[in-house]
């Protein structure tokens, strides 16, 4: 059992870990007028594991080391590709605004770095404490990050909120996993199913519950959800933007191997299944409903990142590749789509130093790119077609659909048409708004092509959504045959 | 993938498509300076769209009929999506009127000065995916286009938009919110649909697909999925009680907005319910025909009515507007081949109408700063060209042979008197208050004593005529020779397949009158 | 009472296990100090602690050939050691937040709201 | 010799293109030119006028032939499933005496014209607007179907409604203008509905395809239905003819379409566009011939608008006013005429009548214009002497209205008299007497007060230009031999009758009635108003409230703006407050709860984060509580999530 390569596996993953370390020591060594170059080593070093991972999901077989204790699937190096992908957009867009951080230390893409190998590790893990593992390695680098502007109150204040609440979520899912180990004698996946098998009992319900409420505080599942504003709001803009797009794709990615191998309906509850519906209902409706009345550019998209775990729950439900296939496209275009819009909101935040949405008056004039980018990606979110959201939602709610279930459908569609009411009010401000008193905020260099690269892919994959589709239906059915 | 094009095809409707695409990427990449550049950039790419569809008009063979200058490319296999694009005698005119509209209103924002640029970059994509929705013989690809026009006209109304009795922001976003909220339960409609015509294999969205798998749809979808598409459609077309966007939002909307979105993107409803409802939901269609009656009534004089009651030019025709639209929904409840006839043709009709005095309000705003009818009158001395326009406008709306619109309606009537008695008779009351209300406006704003403080007004003049000429000649040529239009339309109606659905519904009989 | 008859069994494992995660719970509720609520959270993974132990030892201590599958004694290593970098983590952000705010007062952390 | 005639009747159709193409012309190139704007109109009319004349020739050679057998040339116009439509042009002797009417009072309406209008800043576009009504009135009377002649029919009301309110600055005649349009639209809106009906029940709206399609499925109950389904149709086909020919309730818009030009009156209101009604009743008299029902009713509302009208002429001062409701009170006889039966003696008097009054509103017009736009009659007196040419030709014009032989309106009405009694109408008979007599004498009273008696010093009259006087003198020819036509062989009736043609004799003694009564009325006149004898004033003062009432026809304009302005308005405003407050409402109030939901719940993020760990914690405990003890009736909840209707 014991022999498998360690190059075909965990490359990624290897490289990634020591990249981290090797950025945490050229961050103590050099000198701080140095350590402007630590962006595009980053991103570099970002670019070549990315490209190594796109090779290995076309081309690399399926397999596992360690009795299923670590999967190497086409659905693992998706996430891979995804987590890799949101880090760099995120790297390059933060160079300014790390830049400007008086206290700035080098260790911050060290950081990014560690939670991205996290990530990786929650997408591949097969068993029960690996996912642990590596949810904390994902959480522990972000309680640094969202701290990371330590002069700023509300930076720290966000830190601790998060910690407090994540070590207490986190609390609750290792009871569950103790549980469902007393319940079956095994950490793994595979195993758990097979132990559990039909039957019920108050501690595997109870275990159950527990680990959905630990998965469904890192996305945000209402009503678990009440950290993530707060936190979004003071993490430093970059941050945030890793935190709504990559965790909550890690903790989705964990998730559905859970959900689709141990707790489905078949295997466990129909009433479960009744009560993900009712719960992501919940989380699309309060989600967009709560983002309406927000001033704040982050705690807009961070009601609106709650929504969005709702949507993409919604192809949990269906439990099928079809579904399954739907989370994973809306995963990815919601990595660009958010991307987008907290690019620009992380260049408006450098330049202005402010997260209002009234200072984006006049962006259409002042900085017309920004202005279009975050238009399309807002809408992208909504789900106006011909951006990709729009596929993406498709592909959630046919899946849905295709199940039977269409009162969630009808949710989902009218809470994504009352989003864009949210969102329109940010794009009136930007282009209806005069901003007179505001500077110009011309973009440049690598936060212009995190920009336009988003934008071009929104676009580009709500045009001609093959390509992704059919990487996403792969990787879909090498977890659901 | 394995999207290789097909051989055969024609280009010619893509290269509709592309012409007002290629201007607005030619001014994207303009310095904004460069207002009159950009004008005459955005006039070319419509005229070359107008011109081609034109072509397409006269091309297309009557007497084969079916979808002509077809283009079919595999875009998403795995969900069964075809980039498809045809036309047929439902959605050329329509194309056709997309792009008479598309071309004048570019002349009616002709002295736009304020951001001109962005103002034509969004007009030019708002022409283009209304373009596209008609064009479309796929669903996704049709659903796509339609919601592509949705955000342009937000910004523009928000921009570019005045404010009357409501805010242009309020109104922008109503008329947003209120036609995505209708898209929602469209796209609900549309995935069971699809899910329903996939049950055996074989995922499409081709609309002869669709409508070739009936025998996969109950009767019971049938009418919860008609049900669905008709709050969609409904809404687009300004159906009653969902109709309240439209008057506030043409109220708010720069002229090349009301154009276009009174003009044709209301007609995407229409076009809709009988592309979409009718054709391939035939039994739910049946179902829902009464209601569709009923609430057409209601729009026909409910708003008609309403339109007495305004004081501003273009509250009266955004009522009016609804008001028209009741007949289209009549035609389509009457489910018969000589009421879709009408429809069509009235969406034409209408279409052309509405534009024309869109514009012409749009000049008068555009001179004298207010809407207000009470502020008017007598504007015939200082701008006869104008008036005319207005009056034929006005003429048309109130259905006088000779005009497109008469014959519409006359034959809706014809259509639908047989089947639905006592709503045509009802409807047909409608002419007169419509005539009323129209004839006042006419003389309140045109006619009466002359006003000193408009003296300095100039007429209408060079570009400015362009909307009147063009939408003018079409009202007549189309109104004094029908067949040049209800040739095409008739071809539409009984070469698609939809003649014969029409006459299985129809069978059962609905009573009568008489 | 006869405290002979008392067998410590799973079931007083788990029940302390319980319980000491319920007074971490409490704790996090209650305690308005943040350097109290950090200690709870402790009890929290320690009680998690308990039962993986137990489990281990009760139920699933099962030998294939020569080894003892100690699944579950592994997990709270693993907890343990992950434990402790949180706590560190989070001693460093209460020492960050009493330089900013000079309290250690959860309530007061409030400024992020709405 | 028909199959010659034949060739030229299929060129019937330049008469109503010429005019439309001056319109054209006009329009778009020589709008600038008055002078060449009018050549190009009078100049297609004249050629009109010469076409129909020929046309005129050869149906009179043509004879009993052409009478059964009607030339039509028809092309398809509009072909949709369901409908079919064809336009053409038809050439019988109705048809051919219409053109002749029409375009010879067009022709002398645009030449006197020539000198009215002089110096309008509107010329060019009262003679393009000429031109196409013009071109819509003989279009209509050449229509071979029921659309056709709705499609003219409106196209004259269009005309219509320009001239009326050509004077567009005046909020008189703009109002006037709208007026006429939307009372004739409440008309056309039954004729509509009835050709609607009529299509759907024969599948066609030719005449004479409808024509023999009644006469076949007249006994055939199964597919006409009862006799009550034709009586429908004709009701509402007469609803057309009730707008356009002012019969009473719908005779409102004809004394206020008098704000237009006089020439315009003489020519629309008048002579032409006015009896359009009467024509159509006359091309659809087979099915109101079976319906007696609709027969007695049209016979009703004729006779009811003749006296009706005329009692109101006797109170007006206004001079076109007074000529405005005597034409509708003749064309109520027209009417009644049609319902008792006297078809030809209707169509008669519709000829005879477009001479005479056009003749007098020409007359009118001449008087207005030398006095400067004074219109009451009691500013005029005494013009004979300074307007000799104006005042005999007015004269003749009266002589002819009020029935004294041998004028033309003494011929026409007496058929129509005779028609009514012999028909077994006698009531009818007997108003049509007493209108004849009320005719005479309110006629009379127009012209003793404005041209006999005493000068007033204030005016300067002076006889109108040439241009102006020979369409007068032309037309007053007319009005006294066009009666001639009643007497040869092949008289009028024989050429234009319905069914079987029986000569008829002319029946004197009924006739001797008749001038009696004309010859009273004048008589009475005289006696009032060149006399004065008995004082017009005491009259009205003896009888003050008839007089008001008269004076103010019956208050139904009055009655009308009431209705229009609170109940139609009224109704309006109720159902925009309704639209705003309650439809609209409704969508701002779901708007508003989500807004306000929205601001409460995000209240919620309390900021306070053992909150949040506790909310946490409780909902995980909730959950759980459901799962325990939930599981089996929740699963029984789970249809609810599949609740929506589509699946």
């Amino acid at each position: 059992m014991a022999d498998f390569n360690i190059a075909a596996v965990l490359t990624p993953e290897v490289a990634l870990a020591a990249m981290a370390l090797i950025l945490l020591a050229i961050g103590l060594l050099i000198p701080p007028s140095a350590r402007k170059g630590m962006m595009p080593l980053t991103a570099f070093s970002l670019i070549g594991v990315l490209s190594y991972t796109l090779y290995d999901f076309f081309y690399n077989p399926k397999t596992s080391f360690l009795n299923g204790l670590y999967w190497h699937d086409q659905f693992a190096v998706y996430f891979k590709i995804l987590f890799l992908a949101a880090a760099l957009l995120v790297v390059l867009s933060s160079g300014g605004y790390i830049q400007k951080i008086p206290k700035y230390r080098g260790e911050f893409y060290s950081l990014i770095l560690t939670a991205t190998l996290g990530m990786m590790l929650m997408a591949g893990a097969g068993e029960f404490i690996a996912m642990y593992i590596g949810l904390e390695l994902m959480t522990i680098s972000f309680y640094i990050l969202v701290a990371y502007l330590s002069d700023n109150p509300r930076s720290s204040e966000a830190g601790i909120k998060y910690l407090v609440l994540g070590a207490t979520s986190s609390a609750i899912l290792l009871y569950g996993i103790s549980l469902i180990y007393g319940l079956t004698g095994s950490t793994q996946f595979s195993e758990v199913a097979s132990g559990i098998g039909a039957t019920f009992s108050p501690a595997s319900f109870l275990a159950t519950v527990f680990i959905l409420a630990g998965l469904g505080f890192k996305i945000s599942l209402v009503p678990f959800h009440f950290w993530a504003p707060d936190i979004y709001e003071g993490a430093p803009t970059p941050v945030t933007a890793f935190l709504a797009i990559a965790s909550k794709a890690a903790a989705f990615a964990a998730l559905i191997r859970v959900y689709l191998l141990t707790m489905n309906s078949q295997a466990f509850s129909a009433t479960g299944q009744t009560l993900l519906v009712v719960l992501a209902s919940l989380t699309m409706i309060l989600g967009n409903l709560m983002a309406i009345p927000q001033t704040n550019i982050k705690r807009l998209l961070a009601y609106s990142s709650v929504a969005q775990a709702g949507y993409l729950m919604v192809g949990i439900i269906a439990e099928s590749a079809a579904g399954v296939r739907g989370v994973l496209f809306y995963a990815m275009i919601y990595v660009f789509a958010n991307m987008g819009a907290f690019a620009v909101a992380t260049h408006v935040s450098e330049k202005q130093g402010s997260d209002e949405i009234r200072d984006f008056a006049g962006l259409a004039r002042r900085s017309p790119l920004a202005a279009v980018v975050m238009t399309a990606s807002l809408l992208s979110l909504a789900g106006i077609p011909p951006l990709a959201g729009f596929v993406g939602k498709f592909y959630l709610f046919s899946a849905v659909m295709g199940k039977g279930y269409t009162a969630i459908a009808y949710i989902g569609f009218v809470m994504s048409m009352v989003s864009v009411y949210y969102y329109l009010l940010v794009v009136k401000v930007m282009f209806l708004g005069e901003g007179e008193d505001l500077p110009d905020v011309p973009v440049h260099g690598a936060t212009k092509f995190t920009m336009l690269f988003s934008f071009i892919i929104t676009i580009a994959i709500g045009l001609y959504p093959t390509p992704l589709a059919q990487m996403a239906i792969a990787a879909a059915q090498s977890l659901v045959p | 993938m394995s999207s290789a094009l097909p051989s055969g095809g024609s280009f010619l409707l893509p290269f509709i498509l592309g012409a007002p695409l290629l201007a607005m990427f030619v001014i994207v990449f303009m310095p904004k300076d460069e207002t009159k550049m950009i004008k005459i950039i955005a006039a070319m790419g419509t005229f070359v769209a107008m011109a081609l569809s034109l072509f397409a008009f006269f091309a297309y063979d009557r007497s084969l009929g079916g979808m002509q200058f077809t283009l079919t490319i595999p875009w998403v296999p795995d969900l069964g999506v075809n980039l498809a694009f045809g036309v047929d005698g439902l959605s050329l005119p329509m194309l056709l009127l997309t792009n008479l509209i598309g071309f004048s209103s570019i002349y009616a924002s002709w002295n736009m000065e304020n951001r001109a640029k962005e103002f034509f970059v969004l007009l030019l994509i708002l022409i283009t995916g209304v373009m596209g929705t008609f064009i479309a013989r796929d669903l996704f690809i049709f659903f796509l286009f339609y919601e592509i026009v949705v955000i342009p006209i937000y910004i523009m109304v928000i921009i570019w938009g005045s404010t009357k009795r409501v805010s242009k922001e309020y109104a922008g976003m109503k008329l947003t919110i209120y036609l995505l909220i209708g898209s929602a339960f469209l796209l609900v409609g549309m995935v069971a649909l699809y899910l329903a015509a996939a049950k055996q294999g074989n995922p499409t969205f081709m609309f002869d697909q669709l409508a070739a798998r009936q025998n996969l749809y109950s009767a019971p979808f049938q009418k919860a999925a008609f049900g669905l598409m008709l709050f969609g459609f409904g809404s687009l077309i300004s159906m009653f009680p969902f109709h309240s966007w439209s008057p506030d939002g043409y109220a708010g909307a720069p002229t090349a907005v009301s154009m276009i979105h009174a003009g044709v993107l209301k007609k995407i409803g229409g076009y809709g319910l009988i592309r979409l409802g009718v054709y391939v939901l035939p039994l739910g269609a049946k179902y829902w025909a009464p209601v569709i009656a009923a609430l057409a009534i209601a729009n026909v004089l409910y708003a008609a009515f309403i339109a007495l009651a305004q004081k501003d030019l273009k509250y009266v025709i955004g009522y009016s507007s609804v008001s028209h639209m009741g007949y289209v929904l009549i035609a389509i409840a009457a489910l018969n081949p000589t009421s879709i006839n009408g429809a069509v043709a009235m969406m034409f009709a209408h279409g052309v109408m509405s534009a024309l005095i869109f514009s012409m309000i749009g000049f008068i705003y555009e001179k004298t700063h207010t809407r207000n009818i009470p502020d008017l009158g007598g504007l015939a001395h200082q701008m006869p060209r104008l008036a005319i326009g207005f009056i034929i406008g006005g003429m048309a709306s109130l259905g006088l042979p000779s005009t497109v619109n008469f014959i519409s309606e006359f034959t809706i009537f014809m259509g639908s008197i047989r089947v639905l008695p006592v709503q045509a008779i009802l409807g047909i009351a409608g002419i007169i208050f419509t005539a009323v209300y129209t004839l006042r406006i006419i003389a309140n704003v045109m006619f009466g004593p002359r006003r000193p403080e408009w003296d300095q007004l100039k007429d209408i003049r060079g570009p400015e005529l362009v909307p009147l000429i063009v939408l003018g000649l079409v009202i007549f040529a189309a109104g004094i020779f029908p067949n040049i239009l209800f040739g095409l339309v008739n071809s539409g109606v009984t070469s698609s397949g939809l003649q014969k659905v029409l006459e299985t519904v129809s069978q059962a009989k609905m009573g009568g009158l008489f | 009472m006869n405290l002979g008859n008392l067998s410590v069994g799973l079931s007083t494992y788990l029940l302390v296990g319980a319980m000491l995660f319920c007074l971490g719970l409490y704790g996090v509720f209650a305690k308005r100090n943040i350097i109290a609520i950090l200690m709870s959270l402790e009890l929290m993974l320690n009680a998690v602690n308990i039962n993986f132990v137990a489990f281990n030892r009760f139920l699933w201590n099962q030998k294939i050939d020569i080894h003892y599958i100690l699944t579950g004694n592994v997990a709270a290593l693993f907890v343990i050691v992950v434990a402790a970098a949180e706590i560190a983590v989070g001693l460093a952000l209460v020492i960050t937040i009493y330089r900013n705010r000079q309290s250690t007062n959860v309530d007061e952390f409030n400024w992020l709201k709405w | 010799m028909f199959k010659e005639m034949h060739d030229l009747f299929q060129w019937a159709w330049l008469i109503p293109a010429l005019p439309f193409l001056s319109f054209l012309l006009i329009a778009f190139v020589t709008k600038r030119s008055k002078g060449l704007s009018s050549t190009v109109s009078i100049l297609a009319i004249l050629t009109a006028l010469g076409l129909a004349i020929a046309i005129g020739l050869g149906i009179i050679q043509s004879g009993a032939e052409l009478v059964e057998h009607p030339v039509i040339v028809s092309a398809n116009w509009l072909n949709i499933w369901g409908l079919k439509i064809d336009i053409g042009t038809v050439v019988d002797p109705l048809s051919g005496m219409m053109l002749f009417v029409v375009a010879l009072v067009a022709s002398m309406v645009q030449i006197y014209s020539l000198g009215y209008m002089q110096g309008d800043k509107g010329w060019s576009r009262y003679y393009a607007y000429q031109s196409l009504f013009a071109f819509s009135m003989l279009g209509m009377v050449l229509a071979t179907n029921l659309l056709q002649l709705f499609i003219f029919w409106e196209l004259v009301g269009l005309c219509s409604y320009l001239l009326i309110g050509f004077w567009y600055f005046k909020v008189s005649a703009r109002e006037a203008a709208k007026k006429a349009f939307i009372t004739t639209r409440v008309g056309d809106f039954g004729l509509l509905l009835g050709i609607l009906f009529l299509y759907n029940k024969f599948e066609t709206l030719d005449f004479t395809a409808l024509s023999a399609a009644l006469s076949t499925n007249l006994q055939n109950v199964a597919v006409v239905g009862t006799v009550g389904y034709v009586t429908v149709m004709a009701f509402l086909i007469f609803m057309g003819p009730m707008g356009k020919s002012g019969q009473f309730p719908l005779h409102v818009w004809l004394p206020d379409a008098m704000e237009g030009p006089t020439p315009v009156s003489a020519l629309i209101h008048a002579a032409t566009m006015v009896v359009a009604g009467v024509y159509l009743v006359a091309k659809m008299y087979f099915l109101f011939e079976a319906s007696p029902v609709a027969l007695q009713f049209v016979a009703g509302i004729g006779a009811f608008t003749a006296i009706f009208a005329a009692s109101i002429a006797i109170a007006q001062d206004d001079i076109k006013r007074i000529l405005a409701y005597s034409t509708l009170s003749q064309l109520g006889y027209m009417v009644f005429a049609l319902g008792v039966g006297a078809y030809s003696a209707s169509l008669f008097h519709l000829m005879t009548h477009a001479f005479f009054k056009a003749l007098m509103f020409l007359g009118a017009g001449s008087v207005i214009h030398a006095l400067h736009e004074k219109q009451n009659i009691w500013d005029m007196g005494g013009l004979w002497r300074k307007m000799p040419i104006t005042g005999t030709t007015f004269f003749i014009g009266v002589l002819a209205i009020s029935g004294v032989p041998p004028f033309a309106g003494f011929w026409s009405k007496d058929e129509i008299l005779a028609g009514a009694f012999q028909n077994g109408h006698p009531i009818i008979y007997a108003v049509g007497l007493f209108t004849a007599f009320l005719t005479a004498f309110y006629m009379s009273r127009l012209f003793f007060v404005a041209f006999m008696g005493p000068e007033k010093p204030q005016n300067h009259p002076h006889e109108s230009p040439l241009s102006m006087t020979i369409p007068l003198v032309i037309l007053a020819c007319f009005s006294a031999i066009g009666g001639l036509a009643a007497l040869p062989e092949h008289n009028f009736s024989f050429f234009i009758h319905f069914g079987e043609f029986e000569p008829e004799a002319m029946n004197w003694g009924l006739a001797g009635i008749s001038v009696v009564a004309g010859l009273l009325g004048i008589g009475f006149a005289y006696y009032i108003y060149v006399k004065e004898a008995i004082k017009a004033e005491s009259i009205a003062a003896r009888f003050p409230i008839v007089y008001r009432i008269l004076n103010n026809k019956y208050y139904i304009d009055e009655v009308y703006l009431w209705l229009i302005h609170h109940i139609m308005d009224g109704l309006g405003k109720v159902l925009y407050f309704i639209d705003i407050y309650i439809v609209d409402g409704i969508i701002n109030g779901i708007a508003l709860l989500t807004r306000g939901s929205a601001k409460v719940l995000r209240r919620t993020g309390t900021g306070q984060l053992q909150t949040y760990a506790m909310v946490f914690f409780f909902a995980v405990v909730v959950i759980f509580m459901v799962f325990a003890f939930g599981e089996g009736q929740l699963s029984s909840l789970n249809p609810l999530a599949m609740l929506g209707g589509v699946k």
